[in-house]
């Protein structure tokens, strides 16, 4: 019976904690999705640095009056029924008017049906499954698709190289980046000479190259989820001694996030990438971002694309909120978000496709070199420009 | 005896008043929380899960670390129905899953329950890690890693959608939750319960009395499984969802705190457990999941150091505590 | 033909490194099942601490490396053998439940703790420069380091046998996993011996993580991730020996490893299949006796 | 007389072990019959044998006629064979009505109801309940066996027994443990059983032995030494030899 009693208590005070809230009705909420426990709470501690930097540097562009609330729920990792759930109680009790965040595809994909019915404008930061936007028709994606980085590195290899091997990890953008090298790698010429698909939750890598070693490829393209992974795969890449052997390691700029560089020891340096961001970049304005950054949060710090997901994020839900003076409705969101251009975002000049709400940017291919003793992401070309999700373009009737 | 949900030839059987309580709060929370409504229903999901571990832990004593197995199948097999093959009637997805899970658990029931102790705790969690490998790689039909999504539920007998508030969900699962509670309270309490708390104490003597000890751990095995079965499609059609996870060995773990903490062998503390944990969890956890954790931790050490028989044991100890110094 | 003797090199090498690193972890958890009749859940604790150690040791007190593995392993043992004396011996003879509940609880607490003081951020390594790179050998190349790893399992393994077979601590120790009650009935002190039994192997277990931390990765979930594993080298193998872990560890070292190698598509599937399979067939294990 | 368990040569060997040499018992019907011998002599490997937990390398077991060698041991329980434990084997923690009526549940067959309310089982509680209450335990009926003094649970344990309403029933030491003063209520609960009921008694206690039983068989490294009545067995030299022999050195 004690037991009860607790239990209507607490229930009480979650009801009223939730008529406090609604005090503030001049307040426009965000809900967050990311993930701040389990192993890949790094990224989620990295994305929320990206956008509590851009609410810091850009207070001063709200409209008059209008303020902005993060409600900031943890999934704990690609958790697709806990996202949902936190999804539902973020509209139902929190009441957020957008919502952001996810890191991960399955969690994006299972919060479409709400999205759609509660006509919510989702603006993704992360999760790279090119068919994501086409789930709900207000989502809208900032960050990047597999597509976009796989089909530029097939390209670009298989001008270089003839014989590949592809190692991904098996879940949604995995089989995206597989699916894009294979397809640019063969249609430049080039022959796929084997290929794996790793369990997305996996602690050794060893046995999966050293088999990739074993099948002699000139190149070995792999993505895995930008974080510890990435350090785990460059480890068995190095102990291995796939370099000594001519075996060429590339990939999707997962491969090498720029703040997991400082765990990997030497063991990248040579490594090619292909993506839309690196901290080592010169442009201005990412001089400029890396220099507030590291202001804000220490020296050692290092933002990664995933930061500058999130940073871009912010600024095209600011600029759809400049848009309708604060007053916030779904379909002049997407309106908003359709249009949404930035030329001069830390990756480069950006905007979102109208037709299928998806990211458009520079791919730049990248080598991992030293740069004043420690190791960076240095940008060689711009081997796309101004390209849209190579999927939906394939697949267009 | 402290334990008021034994069974047995000498227990009585009649409702109490107290055991309306439940429904009374449940029903009371619809009224007055309806901005809850969402977190209440995968609140009386998690009950019936529990309350069909309950039935296998504390009443057949058989210690499981892949429950999950059931609930995941039948998650699945709600979902699979309706993104592949078109089915979305919910009740008759919820047999379906009942069935389907209730089969799984006749079959490796019937493997496992040969043996016994660590062994059996150990093939528990080896069968629960194939059933998740078996969800993960057979992507074609469960999406894999990334979740099975596209799935549609109709209307609950035609009438009632399943709305974004989670009205027409909370009432579902508390419709199927006491159906299956009053199942189960009337399994506990037949002469089939009896046994089963025979073979929890004494399984050789149950042999030395002539019963059938494995088929009646096998058929209470199957029922508990149908019953994790149709928890799961609860789930996922209030979710409209599937993911891995519903088939994880972290959630048979979680699981079975929740019962633990709640009281086990005594039907209600599958209610207190799980109520107790997700509400805490909903208001605590989020700001602070590291400290979460570690509450959690140490909550545990202490029930199994100090308070055997979780939250309802406190209770009880309160109350003839109360009652004894009352009467002196 | 040759290819599949050069694959077949890669797969006995790289499982038999991963399955030393699992038997050094797993034969403490052995031994405290054999003779105390305890499910110490929580046994993956004391890897995971083991490593957190040693990296700590390594970066903030500059010892080097093979400093910091004896540290893990003093430390680990030190810290176990507080825990055993005022939490463990409470719940030798509960019921399995409540051992099972306890030791969950402790994972809770280690995993809480673990991520407070060092984050969610796996911990690097910094592996002194003579085990980097690669260590040639009928040639072939193998990693330095996994090379170390397996030398020094097996001194490892080589000693724990020695200690068992030929000392008397080890022969009180046969004798009390034989027969508890024949075993304290002859003036054996067991309360003694399962206090320096269980700091040994969880010390063992510590030392193990850290050795092994460049193949289990050391971060907070590393009780919860690994745990299926070492109950399963246990089991399969069989409680209270130790030779029957060391079979297992190195069949489910070699056989992951094949699998990941030839059969990447089934994942884990045969390992569990393979255990399934053995505990049926043999519910105490392949070494363990039938009681 | 009728016989109500009968043993044909059996055999039992653990490899170069021979436990159980070439046995021949007999056992009738209404019998108060003991099996004695020294320890190791072979008395729980051949009750084993009986009840089928262990299955013979050769010979041949007859209950009430039929043959029994090759059944199940659920299905020799069926056929009216009961027994007890020399170690208590209780289902500690339920009262011991339930302990009875689990018993009593089993052989009416009404323990598949999933259903239906136990306690409506007014049949199954109340032949419970009067098991008992013959066994001077209507006090304890719903007191949980755990509680019990040490001598009231070997009661329960005989009580469970003869829940099965056993044809045939086996006593495997029912007064180890247990203090004198209580061993006689024990041995007076002994003498009320059903005087068709066949029992064969494994005791320690002579005192016990020679007050309760009318035919004695005593077993010797797996094998009969000596059969008869109380006097003509406490007459016989090999059994002294084997017993003092045994007990002296």
């Amino acid at each position: 019976m004690k037991s009860i009693r607790t239990l209507l208590t607490l229930l009480m005070a979650g009801a009223i904690g939730l008529f406090h809230a609604q005090a503030f009705a001049q307040t426009i909420k965000i809900g967050v999705i990311n993930t701040y426990s389990g192993p890949n709470a790094s990224l989620g501690d990295i994305m929320d640095k990206g956008m509590k930097l851009y609410m810091k540097q850009n207070e001063k562009r709200l409209p008059p009056g209008v303020k902005i609330e993060l409600v900031i729920r943890d999934d704990g990792g690609a958790n697709p029924d806990k996202a949902k759930q936190l999804a539902q109680e973020l509209i139902v009790r929190d009441k957020v008017q957008i919502l952001t965040g996810l890191i991960w595809t399955p969690n994006a994909a299972a919060i479409a049906p709400l999205a759609t019915e509660a006509k919510l404008p989702v603006v993704i930061m992360n999760a790279g499954t090119s068919s994501i936007t086409t789930m709900s028709p207000y989502f809208a994606r900032v960050s990047f698709t597999l597509w976009q980085s796989s089909f530029p590195t097939g390209t670009w290899a298989a001008k270089k190289y003839k014989r590949a091997y592809i190692a991904v990890s098996d879940f949604g953008p995995g089989i995206d980046a597989e699916n894009a090298f294979e397809k640019a790698f063969r249609d430049g010429g080039g022959e796929i000479v084997g290929k794996v698909r790793i369990p997305l939750a996996n602690p050794d890598f060893v046995p999966f190259i050293q088999r990739a070693k074993d099948a002699k490829p000139e190149v070995l393209f792999a993505f895995i989820p930008a974080g510890p992974q990435a350090t785990q795969i460059m480890k068995a890449y190095n102990d291995l001694g796939l370099a000594k052997s001519g075996v060429k390691f590339i990939g999707p700029g997962d491969l090498t996030p720029d703040d997991e560089l400082p765990n990997m020891g030497d063991a990248p340096l040579g490594v090619y990438t292909v993506h839309h961001y690196s901290a080592a970049s010169t442009r201005p304005a990412n001089k400029s971002f890396i220099a507030a950054w590291k202001k804000e949060y220490g020296e050692k710090s290092t933002p990664s694309f995933m930061s500058v997901g999130a940073w871009d994020g912010m600024d095209a839900i600011y600029q759809l909120i400049i848009d309708q003076k604060g007053k916030i409705d779904g379909d002049q969101s997407m309106i908003s978000l359709r249009g949404y251009k930035n030329a001069n975002s830390p990756r480069g000049p950006i905007s979102i496709d109208p037709l299928t709400r998806d990211i458009v940017q520079n791919e730049y291919l990248r080598e991992v070199r030293k740069v004043g003793g420690k190791l960076a992401n240095v940008e060689i070309e711009t081997v796309a420009t101004a390209i849209k999700d190579p999927w939906k373009e394939i697949n267009k009737k | 005896m402290g334990n008021l949900h034994a069974g047995g030839y000498s227990a009585n059987a009649a409702l109490r008043w107290q055991e309306s309580l439940p429904w009374l709060v449940a029903i009371a929370a619809f009224f007055l929380l309806p901005e809850f409504l969402n977190l209440g229903a995968r609140i009386l999901i998690f009950i019936l899960f529990a309350l069909s571990l309950d039935l296998i832990v504390g009443y057949a004593g058989i210690v499981t670390l892949g429950h999950a197995a059931f609930f995941g199948l039948g998650a699945y097999t709600a979902g699979i129905l309706s993104a592949r093959a078109g089915i979305n009637d919910p009740l008759i997805q919820l047999v379906a899953s009942g069935v389907t899970a209730g089969l799984l658990g006749v079959v490796t029931g019937a493997i496992i329950l040969r043996t016994r102790g660590l062994a059996l705790m150990m093939l528990t969690l080896a069968i629960g890690s194939i059933c998740l490998e078996v969800a993960n790689k057979a992507s074609s039909l469960t999406g894999g890693a990334d979740g099975l999504a596209g799935i549609t539920i109709a209307p609950v007998l035609g009438q009632f959608r399943f709305d974004l508030y989670g009205k027409t969900s909370y009432l579902y699962c508390l419709a199927i939750l006491f159906v299956c509670w009053w199942f189960v309270r009337r399994l506990v309490y037949s002469p089939f319960g009896a046994s089963l708390a025979g073979i929890r104490e004494n399984n050789l003597r149950m042999h030395a009395i002539g019963a059938p000890v494995y088929l009646r751990m096998l058929a209470v095995y199957a029922i508990s499984a149908a019953l994790a079965g149709f928890a799961g499609a609860l789930l996922t059609q209030t979710s409209q969802f599937v993911g891995l996870n519903v088939v994880s060995f972290e959630l048979s773990g979680e699981m079975l705190v929740m019962l633990i903490l709640g009281g086990v062998g005594r039907i209600y503390g599958a209610f207190a457990g799980p109520a107790v944990y997700m509400i805490a969890q909903d208001q605590l956890a989020k700001q602070f999941p590291e400290y979460w954790y570690l509450g959690i931790g140490s909550l545990l050490v202490i029930v199994v150091l100090f308070a055997k028989g979780g939250v309802l044991g406190l209770v009880d100890r309160m109350v003839s505590r109360i009652g004894k110094g009352r009467r002196s | 033909m040759d290819d599949f003797l050069v694959s077949l090199v890669s797969i006995a090498f790289h499982g038999a490194a991963y399955g030393m690193v699992l038997y050094v972890i797993s034969v403490g958890l052995s031994v405290t099942m054999g003779l105390m009749g305890f499910a110490n859940l929580a046994h993956g604790v004391f890897a995971m601490a083991g490593g957190y150690v040693m990296i700590s040791a390594m970066s903030s007190l500059g010892l080097p490396y093979p400093v910091a593995l004896l540290v893990a392993f003093i430390a680990i043992a030190v810290v176990s053998l507080v825990l055993e004396m005022l939490l463990y011996s409470r719940l030798y003879g509960a019921g399995e439940l409540d051992q099972v509940l306890f030791t969950i609880g402790l994972i809770f607490i280690s995993v809480a703790l673990a991520r407070l003081a060092y984050g969610t951020l796996q911990q690097p390594v910094m592996l002194p420069d003579y085990l980097r790179g690669q260590f040639s050998m009928l040639g072939r190349d193998f990693p330095a380091f996994r090379v170390f790893l397996i030398a020094v399992s097996a001194v490892i393994v080589a000693g724990l046998w020695f200690g068992v077979e030929r000392t008397s601590w080890g022969a009180m120790l046969r004798a009390a996993v034989d027969n508890r009650g024949m075993a304290q009935s002859v003036g054996i002190n067991t309360r003694r011996l399962f206090m320096v039994t269980f700091a040994a192997g969880s010390g063992l277990a510590g030392l193990g993580g850290a050795l092994g931390a460049e193949i289990i990765a050391i971060q907070p979930i590393y009780p919860f991730a690994n745990l299926a594993y070492f109950l399963i080298v246990v089991s399969v193998g069989g409680m209270g020996t130790l030779r029957g872990p060391f079979v297992a560890a190195l069949l489910i070292g070699i056989t992951d490893t094949a699998c990941k190698y030839w059969l990447p598509e089934f994942g884990a599937f045969l390992i569990y299949a393979t255990t399934v399979g053995i505990l049926l067939w043999r519910p105490a294990g392949l070494f363990g006796r039938t009681n | 007389m009728t016989i109500a368990l009968e043993t044909r040569n059996l055999r039992k060997q653990f490899g170069a072990l021979t436990v159980a040499d070439g046995i021949d018992f007999r056992l009738e019907r209404g019998a108060r019959h003991a099996l004695i011998g020294p320890n190791g002599a072979g008395k729980t490997t051949f009750i084993n044998l009986l009840t089928g937990g262990l299955r013979s390398n050769s010979g041949g077991i007859f209950l009430n006629g039929e043959e029994v060698t090759r059944l199940s041991q659920r299905a020799r329980i069926r056929r009216g064979l009961g027994r007890t434990f020399q170690i208590n084997t209780l289902f500690r923690s339920l009262t011991a009505l339930d302990n009875v009526a689990l018993a009593v549940a089993e052989r009416r067959g009404v323990a598949w109801n999933l259903i239906g309310r136990a306690n409506r089982h007014a049949d199954v509680v109340s032949e419970s309940r009067d098991l008992l209450t013959s066994l001077g335990l209507a006090q304890d009926a719903d007191t949980r066996v755990s509680d019990l003094a040490y001598g009231k649970q070997r009661l329960v344990e005989i009580a469970i027994a003869l829940g099965m309403k056993p044809s045939v029933l086996l006593l495997d030491e029912p007064a180890a443990g247990v203090p004198t003063m209580e061993s006689r209520r024990i041995l007076e609960v002994l003498d009320s059983l059903p005087q068709d009921l066949a029992i064969l008694i494994i005791e320690h206690d002579m005192d016990l032995v020679f007050r309760f039983a009318r035919q004695i068989t005593v077993l010797s490294r797996g094998a009969l030494l000596a059969e008869g009545t109380p006097d003509e067995i406490s007459a016989d030299h090999r059994v002294r030899e084997v017993y003092l022999g045994e007990r002296d050195v």
